[in-house]
């Protein structure tokens, strides 16, 4: 069984063509080509139709997609001198850990561009009558259209992969902190200018600037701080070294720094609050982006150069990092009880997943860090779903307001019910669906962490986040019953158009696979986890 | 061989009635003169050491004259300002408001 | 009194007689494989790909379910041919967690490939039966799905090798359970119930997923056969206590035990046959299967042992009662679940290592038999008669003589009568509980659930007869039954076709009178296994047995004939000859709002997590926040301020030079 | 003693001497003209940048020098860095020149009736003032120093004050207002300078910067060190010495503006280089002065500027923090900190030229009146997206932002050393100030990218002084309302500085 599953899946690879650092020419060109191209038309008196950018840029994130997974296939290794005088290299070098998030990355790049963007409208009108039916509100446009600034608004959905693709191909760490960097200020375009305009879109967009670019500065000051240390900037020489060229001390600010900065951005509890509102405001795609990449280069970013490069500052730091984590779960749960924007809503609760994972990596074990980055992956997808569907029903509604009586979605609109009830369930750690095996990994990894860590307080710890879990059913219920059921059809919104169809089958069977199969992604994280804790 | 103590008080006393001048006096001229005393105090000090002989090389004596050239060049500029303010604006007052502008957009934003 | 021949099990049991060797298919996999992927591609199918065709649905579900019966049959099979019937499988292969071994396998034996037979029977039958039932649900499609799926985590948890696996059977199974109790989400009342179900159950599992933990960090895998051998071979600690006991919380909630019952009773919002499901083979006897798995750690551990029991017999007695009191025949149904898997439970607590756990599982096959039935009779006479209170019910089994037989049995079975199949399932826990007391020497575990065993057998009694009397009423004396004249109900032969019925005149309530021929041969089957199930317990294939105490099995005989004959004589008189008639109204309603557990949840735990809920979010929107927010307009504020004080004059200017240069002149001699 | 001269490495220094000369010759032979006056000038910047151009290619330790004694100590002593510093200086002067070539070459009232001669004397002072940057860095001694700095100081006021005289009498005056203000505190400064200078030949007994400075008193020598560096901050206009800043900015005529920015920072950046090294050869001397310094410059640089309304004052508060950033890697004593703080002046000096350059473009354009306030630059990407598009990366560029990459190397190359000796507070102060300055310009970007308003013809009121340029003054006699064209000088500058920051994103040179 096994035997003929791995020779077709040998004679399928056989077919792909070996085009070794090429790869990288089709998995960044087009991006990088199409948002140049896409800024200039923008530019033109006469921007061309909706139609020419939308497939222009699906266009392009497809290819960069294919090229993507052909980098996963060979993993070509490329250097070049950038900075010579700095000795700054531009070097890509894919391995067990970027891998995932790099095809995670391309995905969400597809779905982000195949959605519509819409000209953010007044909320409708709220019904009058206590049957709510009011059948002069409009039935909202939910296919594509003309909007103002369409082609920059693709532009900048292309430079943030670019920048996320760059960041995690990243081997050598300045070249890292420029992608880190690049995804910023096109972010900061998308919801200052797409936002939702119901909201301060502007005030949430330089919130998250602000935020970010803090977090990114003190990343940049631990990046310098080991870099001058070991005199290298190359990744794999830091890990390699183990933080031996550190003092404790050193290790200790190291690791204080670059965690602060990197919990900025992924959230972690305290530092979390910048994450709903933006994610609240942002338009649909740029939450999916902002959900499935950008939060992942903080977690990445722990993974790639705090574990491996400071592991005696990082040990010292977990057990606080892990009741920060913890409590975050918990904390995201409780809000989610009570919120009242759905899009809000979701974004807590993509702080409890992060929570869970960063409970993952503070354990220390082999366990929990395959856990952490199998939750990592899994939230991105999950989160990505959920942000298509509750876009998608916060444009049908005009508003995200769970406070208004609206009809049910199962009755209105049964495709975006079924996939939000999907989601939903993913997202409450319904086993077979993909974050379970993330969640539980990082239970059983807290249980029993690495022989450094205060074992009463992680399992403290882990009785906490089971209790969160429980929690996550329970707004999770709370949503279903809120916005799923019920009887009432009307106002009446139309169900799912082609392109979310296809987006959400898309994160929806990836969802399925990763929980049916998790040794998929399990087994190709594993090398590069055996290489950081093996030691 | 005379104790390089007096000459280092004088100095400092120069530089203190410049600063004085300084900060004190309106007149712009006046100001300039304060300028004036604390340079003088700097090329005293250069002097001394110069004749104390702590210096190896006659450099300090030398830079005595720079300083004194560059002051009287400095004083030559000061003055042409000096003179075109006076023609603009009718007074010669370190006190005045020098940005008018400035301070009535902060006025408006405010 | 004279002095009875002493008779054990094994002298009732059958003689194994020798199989023939069959020439068995190389097929892919194991019969595991085949019954839990049949099912579950099954479900995905029925979601994925039968598009708008409820047909499809329909052939998916029953087809899948034929499989997956199959499958467990064949499985018995292999097992009669292997030494030492023990046949373990893989799945998707281990998971690479570094230095914890989670290989993820499967494991069957005769006593779980039994029940997995039952499990995949009473699924079959369900899967025909919702065909008809739901014959004009616009939602068909899901339900079979969910049904399907349900099915498969149940042959998971019961099949499972690994306490990972088990757990993901368990928390599909709390979902599939959400998603069949809410099915009308369009009522609110299903929704609520639902949501009540997945909450009660999924908080309880708090404790279920905590004492998994503690058991695979202490044994470092997480397969369940090693894990029980680390832990034997350890011996009772306090570790292993803490652990079973949350095990025994997490099994408490999905068995409905006291004081997690309220849910079960409210899950008969959903369809008869979800409720059939639910309450028959899967999701409240899972607990039973997960315990039974890990039974020697169990035996071990003192405290859980006692917590078990005092729990199950709690549920047991007070479920038995308040079932008698319901003024709702599917609710009696749903507290005598609750009773009859307590009851289950509790002789797990009471059994030792000597008796081994299959007596609970033995009551588990018979239970799923004999309350599928009861399930599926009833909602089938609730449509016939438009509802399945017991003021609509009454008379039901004389006007439609079909359903007579199958009312009779499965009470009878459900009361424990000879030779019924409860009879001897019952007989086995009697057994068991006493060879627990003999074995203690009286210890209290053994001797409360023997006493209370003996208390709710004449109370099952009670409440079965009580039905029986309201539903075998006499009709001539009621002049509303000439509503309804007594005619054989039709058949429809053709399977999966819309009844002609339907196109006739008559309407839908002969239609709807009509049923077809898969649901009324499902229910046929299962009548027959509530008599002749007996034999399968017979079988030679269970476990070590207890002795069957012959006085104690007339006792408790004598005690339900007493019972129910005092029922007899409260029904006299009573309009409806229902003896719950004779209860004060102020008891009957509080027993159906069973005794108003609702308000307990509500005080004790949603309102003071909803409390700190608001209070966090305030928190974290007024406190956390704020200092972000401050950030910003502090830098504002301190830019205005320095744009209002930056100089503007010649003066200030230099006296801020020369001010920072003696600053700078004072810092640089200190620091030097 | 005997002094040998090597003239050819001198050159960048005379050259520019040698055109002011000239050009004042030329004056007097035949007065009235203009444009020839110009084209020495810029024939001089070019001969010194052509001459500067050698000393890139020096390897470490070699140095191309000149007055030297038989002891190997010379008084002008241009190493790599040094002439680095040079060449940016003279081709920003070289920038400058190009930027102002309209307002200098034109005619005063009454059409070329103007007998004074503005041309010359302004253009000379610009080459003496560039020869005096171009020097500073070079100075061996405590002497060539000071002359080479005041050379360098005292036209930048002169051409502060010396404006057109067809501007309105009341921006002339403001013109000198801002005259004033830097004139005093360059007086002072250079009293405090001499001081410095004075007690520095009391703690070392030289006047020299030979490689070995002995101090017998250290406490003195770090008294004259802090002194010297207070004399210079103000150049460099570091909080506190920088209140003469946002006046003189925003009165100077703008391509003067430009100059003080960016040529005049060169020269006080190699004042402090030639401190710091001679300072670096004494041991255990600190300067926590500079740390202190750079720590207050980039933040009150930047709070202040957060709420800016006029970009020109916004640049000027810009210029403050900047200044941190520049003086941030001074704060360790090394030969690599002062090549960190080179190669980010460089940065920041294409950066603020650019930004200067399109300023002028765009007040060229002269579409409202005040175009220099934020506001009338609303939408500025939709209307001249060629415009809006290089100020953009000049920002981004300035805030250390991809995609202008260079930009971020420069913020790397200055923290690095401090992270080096790991002074963990300096470097917190400088991370956070990279969020506010992000914030300052963003707050630019996000008026430039707005949707453009509704633009009310003839929004140009004659007359009226308010804006910052002459240019304005001029567009303010046009006609209202007719689009008037960006002239091709400044269309060649932008793309010039533009290419430059480009390339410097893609290759990044790194530290010099």
């Amino acid at each position: 069984m096994s035997g003929t599953l791995g020779r077709v899946r040998a004679d399928l690879l056989a077919l792909v063509p070996d085009l070794g650092t090429w790869w990288y020419a089709v998995a960044l060109g087009p991006l990088l080509l199409a948002a140049v191209l896409l800024l200039a038309a923008g530019r033109r008196a006469a921007p061309p139709g909706h139609r020419v950018l939308h497939r222009g840029s699906m266009v392009a994130a497809g290819l960069s997609a294919l090229g993507v997974a052909g980098v996963a296939l060979d993993r070509p290794v490329l250097e070049a001198s950038w900075i010579p005088s700095l000795g700054v290299s531009f070097s890509l070098r894919p391995d067990g850990l970027s891998v995932p998030l790099l095809l995670l990355t391309a995905l969400a790049g597809v779905v982000a561009t195949a959605l519509h963007l819409h000209p953010g409208r007044e909320p409708r009108p709220e019904p009058v009558d206590l049957a709510d039916t009011d059948p002069t509100s409009p039935i909202p446009v939910v296919r594509g259209e003309d909007v103002p600034g369409l082609a920059t608004y693709h532009a900048c959905l292309l430079v943030v992969l670019l920048g996320a693709l760059v960041a995690f191909l990243a081997g050598d760490a300045i070249l890292f902190f420029v992608g880190l960097e690049l995804v910023l200020v096109p972010m900061w375009v998308l919801v200052a200018r797409y936002g939702d305009p119901g909201s301060d879109r502007e005030g949430a967009a330089l919130r998250f600037l602000l935020v970010t670019v803090v977090a990114s500065s003190l990343v940049l000051l631990g990046i310098l701080a080991v870099a001058t240390a070991t005199g290298s900037t190359d990744l794999a020489l830091w890990a390699g070294e183990g933080g031996a060229s550190l003092g404790r001390g050193s290790q200790l600010a190291v690791a204080a720094v670059l965690l602060v900065g990197l919990g900025l951005k992924t959230p972690v509890f305290p530092l979390h609050t910048w994450l709903p509102w933006v994610h609240a405001t942002a338009p649909t795609a740029g939450s999916v982006l902002l959900a499935a990449v950008l939060l992942k280069l903080g977690t990445y970013g722990m993974v790639r150069l705090v574990v491996p490069v400071v592991p005696e500052g990082f040990a010292a730091w977990s057990p606080l990092l892990a009741g920060l984590g913890v409590t975050g779960i918990v904390w995201a749960s409780l809000v989610c009880l009570v919120e009242r924007d759905l899009k809000r809503l979701i974004a807590w609760s993509s702080v409890a997943h992060l929570g869970f994972v960063v409970l993952g990596l503070a354990t220390g074990t082999q366990a929990g860090l395959q856990a952490a980055l199998f939750g990592n992956v899994a939230h991105g997808l999950v989160s990505a779903l959920l942000f298509v569907v509750v876009g998608g029903l916060k444009h049908r509604w005009g508003s995200a307001d769970l406070g208004r009586r609206r009809a049910a979605v199962r009755e209105v609109a049964p495709r975006l019910g079924l996939a939000l009830v999907l989601g939903m369930a993913a997202s409450s750690g319904l086993p077979g669906l993909a974050v379970f095996w993330g969640e539980i990994g990082s239970l059983l990894a807290a249980w029993s962490p690495a022989a450094d860590r205060p074992e009463g307080w992680f399992r403290g710890f882990a009785v906490v986040a089971a209790l969160g879990g429980a929690l996550a059913v329970a707004y999770t219920v709370r949503v279903l019953r809120e916005v799923w059921a019920g009887d009432r059809v009307e106002p009446r919104v139309p169900d799912a158009v082609l392109t979310e169809r296809t987006a959400l089958r898309l994160l929806g069977v990836l969802v399925l696979v990763l929980g049916l199969v998790p040794t998929l992604l399990l087994g190709v994280t594993a090398p590069f986890v055996e290489g950081v804790l093996g030691r | 061989m005379i104790r390089p103590a007096l000459p280092y008080l004088l100095a400092a006393v120069l530089a203190g009635l410049g600063v004085y001048g300084i900060l004190a006096r309106r007149h712009a001229v006046l100001v300039l003169i304060g300028v004036e005393l604390v340079l003088g105090a700097a090329g005293l000090v250069l002097v001394t050491v110069a004749q104390t002989g702590a210096a190896g090389d006659p450099g300090a004596a030398v830079l005595t004259l720079f300083v004194i050239t560059i002051a009287a060049a400095e004083v030559v500029l000061a003055l042409a300002v000096l003179l075109a303010l006076f023609r603009a604006r009718g007074h010669v007052d370190l006190h005045a408001e020098l940005d008018a502008h400035g301070e009535e957009e902060v006025r408006g934003r405010a | 009194m004279p002095d009875l021949p002493d008779v054990t099990w094994s002298d009732l049991q059958l003689p194994s007689l020798p199989l023939p060797h069959l020439p068995a298919p190389d097929l892919w996999g194991s019969p595991a494989h085949w019954a839990i992927l049949a099912t579950l591609l099954a479900a995905l199918a029925g979601l994925g790909l039968t598009g708008r065709s409820n047909r499809l649905a329909a052939w998916v579900g029953v087809g899948g379910a034929l499989l997956a019966f199959l499958a467990t049959c064949w499985q018995l099979y292999t097992l009669t041919q292997i030494e030492g019937a023990r046949r373990g499988a893989g799945t998707i292969g281990a998971l690479p967690l570094g230095d914890l071994d989670a290989p993820l396998r499967l494991l069957v034996t005769w006593p779980l490939a039994i029940v997995a037979v039952t499990v995949a029977a009473v699924a079959l039958v369900v899967q025909g039966y919702a065909r008809w039932y739901l014959w004009y649900d616009p939602r068909y499609r899901p339900f079979a799905a969910t049904v399907s799926l349900f099915t498969s985590a149940m042959l998971l948890v019961v099949l499972s090798d690994d306490l990972l696996l088990t757990l993901v059977g368990w928390e599909v199974m709390g979902w599939c359970s959400y998603l069949l109790v809410g099915h009308q989400s369009t009522r609110s009342a299903a929704t609520r119930a639902a949501s009540k179900a997945l909450l009660v159950t999924r908080t309880a599992d708090v404790g279920f997923v905590l004492g998994l933990l503690v058991l695979v960090a202490g044994a470092g895998t997480t397969r369940t056969t090693d894990v029980v051998r680390h832990w034997a071979e350890a011996g009772p600690s306090p570790a292993l206590t803490a652990a079973m006991v949350l095990l025994v919380v997490g099994v408490a909630g999905k068995s409905a035990l006291f004081p997690f019952q309220d849910w079960l009773p409210d899950a008969m919002e959903g369809p008869t046959p979800a409720s059939a499901l639910i309450h028959a083979a899967t999701m409240v006897a899972a607990g039973t299967v997960v315990l039974a798995q890990l039974f020697p750690l169990l035996s071990v551990s003192g405290p859980a042992r006692l917590l078990l029991a005092v729990l199950a017999c709690v549920t047991m007695v007070g479920a038995a009662v308040l079932a008698f009191a319901q003024g709702d025949l599917k609710r009696l149904l749903a507290w005598s679940t609750v009773s009859q898997v307590a009851l289950m439970l509790a002789v797990l607590a009471a059994a030792t290592m000597g008796t081994g756990p299959d007596a609970a599982l033995q009551h588990l096959v018979a239970h799923a038999w004999f309350k599928a039935l009861l399930f599926l009779t009833t909602g089938w006479l609730g449509v016939l008669v438009g509802g399945t209170a017991m003021a609509l019910m009454a008379s039901g089994a004389r006007r439609y003589r079909v359903l007579r037989h199958r009312f009779g049995w499965g009470l009878l079975a459900l009361a424990g009568v000879p030779p019924f199949v409860g009879f001897f399932s019952k007989e086995a826990i009697l057994g068991t509980a006493e060879a627990g007391t003999a074995a203690t020497g009286g210890g209290f575990v053994p001797v409360l659930v023997l006493a209370s065993v003996g208390a709710t057998a004449p109370l099952t009694a009670a409440y079965c007869m009580r039905a029986w009397l309201v539903l075998s009423r006499p009709t001539a004396a009621q002049g509303h039954a000439r509503l309804y004249e007594p005619d054989p109900v039709e058949r429809i032969d053709d399977f999966f076709d819309e009844p002609q019925v339907v196109q006739e005149a008559e309407g839908v309530e002969r239609a709807e009178a009509a049923i077809s021929s898969s649901a009324r041969m499902g229910t046929s089957a299962l009548m027959l296994m509530t008599l002749f199930g007996g034999v399968v317990l017979l079988l030679p294939v269970w476990g070590p047995q207890a002795h069957v105490d012959l006085q104690l099995m007339a006792a408790t005989l004598l005690l339900m004939v007493v019972s129910a004959l005092l029922v007899r004589l409260a029904a006299g008189g009573v309009r409806t000859r229902d003896a719950a008639a004779r209860i004060p109204a102020g008891v009957s309603l509080a027993a159906e709002r069973g005794l108003h557990a609702d308000l307990a949840y509500r005080v004790v735990v949603v309102t003071p997590v909803l409390a700190l809920a608001r209070a966090v979010a305030w928190f974290d929107a007024e406190v956390l926040d704020s200092w972000v927010r401050g950030a910003g307009v502090g830098s504002r504020l301190l830019g205005r301020v320095g744009d209002l004080t930056s100089p503007r004059r010649a003066t200030p200017a230099l006296a801020l030079v020369l001010a920072g240069m003696l600053a700078l002149a004072a810092l640089g001699v200190v620091t030097a | 003693m005997t002094l040998e001269v090597d003239l050819s490495s001198v050159l960048p220094v005379l050259a520019p001497l040698a055109a002011a000369v000239l050009l004042l010759l030329m004056d007097a032979a035949l007065p009235g003209r203009r444009e020839p006056h110009l084209v020495v000038g810029a024939l001089g910047l070019a001969a010194g940048l052509v001459a500067a151009l050698p000393g890139l290619r020096l390897a470490v330790g070699e140095a191309r020098s000149s007055f030297c004694l038989a002891g190997g100590w010379c008084a002008y002593r241009a190493d790599h860095l040094v002439s680095a510093l040079q060449v940016c200086a003279l081709g920003a002067a070289l920038v400058v020149l190009v930027l102002t070539w309209r307002d200098w070459s034109a005619p005063g009232p009454g059409a070329g009736a103007e007998t004074t001669g503005r041309a010359p004397v302004v253009t000379a002072l610009l080459l003496a003032a560039t020869a005096g940057v171009v020097a500073v860095p070079a100075a061996g001694d405590l002497g060539s120093l000071l002359v080479a700095l005041e050379l360098a100081t005292l036209p930048t006021v002169a051409l502060v004050a010396l404006v057109r005289t067809t501007w309105a009498a009341d921006r002339r005056a403001r013109a000198v207002d801002g005259a004033v203000a830097l004139l005093t505190t360059s007086l002072v400064s250079f009293g405090l300078l001499a001081l410095g200078a004075a007690l520095w030949v009391a703690a070392t007994g030289s006047t020299r910067f030979d490689g070995a400075t002995r101090a017998e008193h250290p406490e003195l020598l770090v008294l004259a060190a802090v002194l010297l560096v207070a004399g210079l901050a103000f150049k460099v206009s570091a909080v506190p010495f920088h209140a003469w800043t946002p006046v003189t900015y925003a009165a100077a005529p703008l391509p003067v503006t430009a100059y003080l920015a960016t040529v005049s920072k060169v020269a006080a950046l190699g004042g402090l280089v030639v401190v710091v090294r001679a300072l670096g050869t004494v041991e255990g001397t600190t300067l926590v002065a500079v740390a202190v310094l750079a720590g207050a410059s980039m933040t009150v640089g930047n709070l202040v500027a957060l709420v800016q309304q006029d970009t020109v004052r916004l640049l000027a508060w810009s210029t403050v923090a900047q200044a941190g950033w520049v003086l941030l890697p001074l704060a360790s004593l090394s030969a690599q900190a002062a090549s960190a703080a080179g190669s980010y002046l460089v940065v920041y000096v294409t950066a603020t030229l650019l930004a200067f350059v399109v300023l002028a473009a765009v007040v060229a354009l002269g579409v409202q009146a005040r175009p220099a306030s934020l506001e009338a630059q609303r939408g500025l990407l939709r209307s001249h997206p060629w415009l809006a598009l290089p100020l953009m990366l000049a920002l981004l560029t300035l805030a250390g932002l991809p995609p202008a990459v260079a930009g971020v190397v420069a913020k790397v190359v200055a923290l690095r050393p401090v992270l080096g000796d790991e002074t963990w507070w300096l470097a917190l102060v400088a991370a956070v100030n990279i969020a506010l300055g992000l914030a300052v310009y963003l707050r630019w970007v996000a008026v430039l990218v707005a949707p453009a308003p509704r633009r009310q013809a003839g929004g140009v009121t004659a007359g009226q002084g308010e804006a910052g340029t002459g240019d304005q003054a001029a567009a303010a006699a046009a006609p209202a309302g007719d689009r008037r064209r960006v002239p091709v000088r400044l269309w060649a500058l932008t793309g010039l500085l533009t290419a430059l920051l480009v390339a410097g994103s893609i290759l990044p040179v790194g530290a010099l």
